[in-house]
């Protein structure tokens, strides 16, 4: 389509803009959260159960957690685990109940 | 006569529901205020944070929310003593932000659980509950999946010693909440959190008024 | 590069005729991503190429139709400049494969039609249909599919107030999910998809696009088999918190005059809502596919076009409005993009990467669209059931019934699902036949129920239509409301059969009767066919949606009793158990012919039983449907916790028969009531009596506990799922 | 959090028996557990764009998963992983919507 008089050709970026592609190396980081030791976990309970009864008798203990993986657009394996880190402990887990690892992938 | 702000995330659901409770046992309109506001409305008494599923609560109920600019606001406003009421999602962003203790987990059964349930009301002397005497049994719809309060052994006795346990389940306990517990108080007894929907019984033709004492104590306030 | 010939059309869904069709009308070999559009604009979801000459038959007017099919949804006047849009729509294909995101995408689907007319949501119900429940792919599909309901309708805050749910062997491998949503909206601010004004803005709204459900309307055009397994990657994933943002912008959005013309992207997406507007405003449409917001990257014109991506809207704008527009839809955090513009070409042009992708005229590719009259043969009228032994006692046969798949107590289901958010829910799930939401800001209120039994369909399709009309008819009558109109989703099998074509001819036959004879007018609808699974039909479903109003909510009546009433049955009960579910669950036999229809009884019936609950002399109401007489009585006893002391001298077949047009009224004043029904040549006969106990009391002394009956009826659902 | 008297720390065995643990030696499964490529997450994005808004301009994609932990009584390395592989494929993956990948640890 000739991009017509008026019409703005291109969406806006969005809040906020982030670096073009050639400028930003990827790092991967995953942030495992898990219910700490000691609080129930249903979900897990329930899993376990649902295994037992299927017939898997080797089944033990069973914990849900849950996996965030983040793409960073950082060049420093340490900058990016502590940035992770950092996130993890504002937003990813509620450190009241949850307990968190991270790690970093090129 | 208090001065009540709803708070509005993406995602919340009941503001409206909470807007016609207040609207009426105030007799006037509550403000609204949006989630990117860094400030409360000139002379907010009492902040109202609605049910629902702010930003999905597809992290953890109400963690992003905690997250949202207002809640600055919110966090000055409970320290000065103001008055905070947080509903059902409410309640798990003031657990979010810190202004409570404790979590809401997933209800034990892992099911959504939406029925009308019994609450005992703990204390009267508070700004929320002296329409009730103490011991009163009324009944609450509920509708959430994470509904299941949780605290360490520790805080869970300080909230029960300090009689800061404002509402526990009286029919069964049936999203596994440690000691039944449906609703409670901050030490200064100035912020209420309840998971059940007291604001959803208001009015006859919604199936009775037992919730509605909350608000009239408040507009009495 | 794909070779575009005949065999790769009749992969898309298109047969050698309709492709034929495609080359005269293009006068060349099409693009693939031509095919894509014509394929999905011909297909049985988009065309309705098997139904339409039939669906044209059905009664679409009334005084207080604003708009009947052919918009997003209905409109109906319910007074005080008041509009309720309404619509049910089918996802059951999606939910046999991923049950949980299949009935969620459901809902999210059918919201979208009400609210893209400018309709607050007010209310969502369902109807279910599952297979046998001792399957264990029945409860598994049982599981995912309220949870996706509940999930997403509870996440969007849009309360979910009833449905129904049955279980047959024959849905299998094929259960029916069908949601309904109705909404409110002021009549002057209705919203219609017809496009105009050339060089208009074209604007996305709404989620960004990925490669999801692809070919998903063409999907629901065909049968199932076991290598449908491998279509897999069409399923969409639901995201009601962008679905909850898109209700609130598209609402205020239409507070301005910004907005020329709107539709939601359904199946078929981008593709389906651009042609039907620019084809509706008789304009021409030009697209830029490059500014179609993407989630994924390398995504073809072909895949752009026919991504069913959820959540997502199309606009066209008023130009001197786009900048505002564009501001309320980020607020909410919503993807805006203008990617297009209206002409006066009467075509529809597709740019990618300065290629001219697609380029079709509109007109042939909706006026050429493919028009069956497919031959039927009627079913055959079935013998009427003969004289029946009853193996057990009226006790053991009530305990059994109360509990069994079909009418146990739905608890399980509802209480999953908020029923109450918004504060305008006067009448819950199981506290009165049709759900009682409030119009907030008046003492209005509009009943809403969803009905069909698919086990008189199959027998007699037309006396099965029929009745399906009046039940929903009927349930909002024992509330008190008015009934003003309905939706329906026509669920049946393979319409290449002619038997199954018979089933849907004879339904719609006795679905118009019923709507002239009840002023009952269709206003939307939807139809599902190739509901079958390795050539075994699913049971003819047509699954009617309807909407009544009460000029005061005070007036609803449930159907719980208290004590100290009288019961009077209004309507003639002669026993026929034909098709009956006593006949299914106590004597293992689905033969006969179902009830028979009196549609002039059924009206004055009912209109005799709306009156009396008007003029306040009823204190509860119900319906007298399946399982008969002593079910319903045991329902009202159970919902008020209320004993029941019965007079009425009778046997199975009249205790337990589902003769229409009745209902049980409980009230203070029998006389009063009799009388009434004597001067109206009403049939009316006392039965019982309201009693303070937890007992069940029959004529012959014999006492059920209530206590036993409840934990028969609550009991199945826990039991299935602890 | 200390464990609160009463709450069982581990669920209990359901049918079939377990082996007492001293026969039992353990062996964890860690499955995790993600939405395929392509498949919309909801949940990835809504967390990508609530970092975004905290200020975390380097936050790309986001994909949010599950992470389950089995314990398993297993001796041998390799059938534990295939025993979980089926569990996943069976129950704790929804293979026609998610992937998931199982890992090994003593
Ligand atoms: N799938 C469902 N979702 C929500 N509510 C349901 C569903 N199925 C049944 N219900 C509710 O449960 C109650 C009993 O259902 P049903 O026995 O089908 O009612 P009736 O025969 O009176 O129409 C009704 O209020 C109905 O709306
Ligand atoms: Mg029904």
């Amino acid at each position: 389509m000739p991009a017509k008089a008026g019409i703005p050709s291109l969406p806006r970026p969005r809040s906020p803009p982030r670096l073009p592609a050639h400028e930003s190396p990827l790092m991967k980081a995953i942030v495992t959260v898990m219910l700490k030791n000691g609080v129930l976990d249903p979900q897990g309970k329930a899993i376990g159960q649902a295994l037992n009864n299927l017939g898997y008798a080797q089944v033990g203990e069973v914990r849900a957690g849950k996996i965030i993986e983040l793409e960073l657009t950082e060049t420093d394996p340490a900058a990016a685990k502590a940035a992770a880190e950092e996130m993890a402990k504002k937003l990813l887990a509620n450190t009241v109940i949850e307990s968190f690892k991270v790690e970093i992938a090129a | 006569m208090m001065k009540a702000a709803i708070l509005l995330f993406p995602g919340i659901n009941r503001e409206r529901d909470m807007q016609l409770a207040v609207r009426q046992s105030f007799g006037h309109e509550p403000a609204i205020v949006w989630h990117k506001e860094t400030g409360l409305p000139a002379g907010t008494d009492l902040v109202i944070i609605p049910g629902g599923f702010s930003f999905g609560d597809y992290l953890r109920c109400g963690a992003m929310a905690a997250q949202s600019p207002i809640m600055q606001a919110v966090k000055t406003h409970a320290a000065r003593g103001g008055y905070v009421l947080g509903v059902c999602n409410g309640f798990q962003i003031l657990t979010e932000a810190g202004i409570l203790p404790g979590a809401l987990l997933r209800n034990a059964g892992l099911r959504f659980l939406s029925m009308d349930t019994m609450l005992r009301v703990g204390r009267t002397d508070t700004v929320f509950t002296n329409k009730w005497a103490e011991g009163d049994v009324f009944r609450a719809p509920m509708a959430h999946g994470d509904g299941n309060f949780t605290a360490d052994s520790a805080t869970l006795d300080r909230l029960e010693g300090e009689n800061l346990v404002a509402f526990r389940y009286a029919d069964g306990n049936r999203n596994g909440s440690a000691r039944d517990i449906a609703g409670i108080f901050a030490p200064n007894l100035r912020v209420l959190g309840l998971m059940p929907h007291p604001e959803n019984l208001v009015d006859p033709l919604m199936g009775g008024t037992d919730g509605k004492p909350l608000f009239d104590a408040l507009a009495a306030a | 590069m794909t070779e575009i010939n005949a065999a790769l059309a009749k992969s898309f869904g298109l047969n050698a005729e309709e492709y034929g069709k495609v080359l005269d009308i293009m006068g060349r070999t099409p693009s693939l991503t031509e095919l894509g559009i014509f394929s999905v604009m011909w297909s049985e979801h988009c065309s309705y190429k098997s139904s339409r000459v039939w669906l044209k038959e059905l009664p679409t007017k009334a005084p207080w139709v604003i708009h009947g099919p052919g918009e997003n949804a209905g409109v109906i006047d319910i007074g005080e400049g008041m509009a309720a849009i309404f619509k049910m729509e089918s996802h059951n294909h999606p939910s046999f494969i991923e049950p949980y995101q299949g009935a969620a995408t459901g809902v999210g689907g059918i919201l979208r039609d009400v609210f893209t007319m400018g309709a607050r949501p007010i209310a969502n119900l369902n109807a279910l249909r599952f297979g046998d429940p001792a399957l264990p792919v029945t409860k598994r599909v049982v599981d995912g599919v309220v949870r996706g309901i509940g999930g997403y309708g509870n996440c969007v805050g849009v309360p979910t107030v009833g449905g129904e749910v049955n279980f047959h062997p024959a849905y299998n491998g094929n259960p029916l999910v069908n949601a309904m949503t109705v909404g409110i909206a002021a009549q002057d601010k209705i919203f219609l998809s017809a496009a105009a004004g050339i060089g208009n803005p074209v604007v996305y709204v709404g989620s960004k696009t990925g490669r999801d459900g692809i070919h998903g309307a063409t999907m629901a055009s065909t049968e199932f088999d076991a290598a449908s397994e491998d279509k897999r990657p069409t399923v969409q994933v639901g995201d009601p918190f962008t679905e909850k943002l898109l209700i609130e912008a598209c609402l205020e959005l239409m507070q301005t005059d910004a907005i020329v013309a709107i539709q939601d992207m359904g199946a078929a997406g981008l593709t389906s809502s651009s042609v039907e507007m620019a084809g509706k405003g008789g304009v021409g449409i030009e697209l830029d596919l490059d500014h179609v917001p993407q989630r994924e990257t390398g995504m073809s014109a072909y895949e752009m076009m026919l991504s069913e991506s959820q959540e997502r809207m199309l606009l066209v704008l008023k130009p001197e409005r786009s900048e505002m527009a564009r501001a309320i839809i980020e607020k909410w955090d919503l993807d805006y993009a203008i990617i297009g513009h209206i002409t006066d070409t009467g075509r529809i042009v597709v740019k990618h990467k300065g290629i001219v992708e697609a380029d079709i005229a509109l007109d042939p590719l909706a006026e050429a669209a493919p028009l069956y009259r497919r031959p039927y043969v009627e079913t055959a009228k079935p013998a009427p059931l003969g004289k029946v032994e009853h193996p057990i006692t009226l006790a053991d046969a009530l305990e059994k019934l109360i509990g069994c798949p079909d009418l146990c107590s739905r608890r399980w289901i509802f209480d999953q699902y908020d029923s109450t958010v918004g504060g305008q829910t006067v009448k819950r799930p199981a506290q009165a036949d049709a759900a009682i939401i409030r119009l907030e800001g008046t003492k209005r209120a509009l009943a809403i129920t969803v009905d069909c039994t698919p086990r008189y369909c199959v027998a007699d399709p037309e006396a099965g239509g029929a009745q399906a009309v009046a039940e929903t008819w009927r349930n909002i009558t024992a509330t008190g409301a008015r009934p003003l109109a309905i939706t329906d989703n026509m669920n049946f099998g393979n319409p290449e059969k002619p038997e199954i074509m018979g089933q849907f001819v004879g339904a719609i036959k006795g679905m118009s009767a019923a709507c002239i004879a009840l002023d009952f007018p269709v206003v939307s609808g939807n139809v599902s066919l190739y509901n079958e699974t390795e050539g075994r039909p699913i049971l003819p479903t047509p699954a009617i949606g309807a909407v009544g109003v009460l000029e005061d909510a005070a007036q609803a009546v449930g159907y719980g009793l208290t004590s100290g009433l009288t019961l009077v049955v209004i309507g003639e009960t002669r026993g026929e158990l034909g098709r009956s579910l006593y006949l299914r669950e106590i004597l293992g036999r689905e033969d006969g012919a179902p009830p028979a229809m009196d549609l002039a009884a059924e009206r004055k019936n009912g209109d005799f039983v709306r009156a009396q609950i008007l003029s306040g002399h009823v204190s509860a109401c119900h319906d007298i449907a399946d399982g008969g007489l002593l079910v319903a009585i045991t329902e009202m006893a159970l919902a008020g916790g209320t004993g029941v002391d019965l007079t009425l001298d009778a046997g199975p077949e009249i205790w337990f028969g589902e003769d229409q047009a009745r209902y049980i009224l409980a009230v203070q004043n029998a006389p009063a009531l009799l009388a009434a029904a004597a001067a109206a040549a009403i049939p009316a006969t006392q039965i019982g009596t309201s009693v303070n106990g937890n007992k069940l009391t029959l004529h012959n002394a014999v006492a059920i506990s209530l206590t036993q009956l409840r934990e028969a009826h609550e009991g199945f659902f826990p039991a299935w799922f602890a």
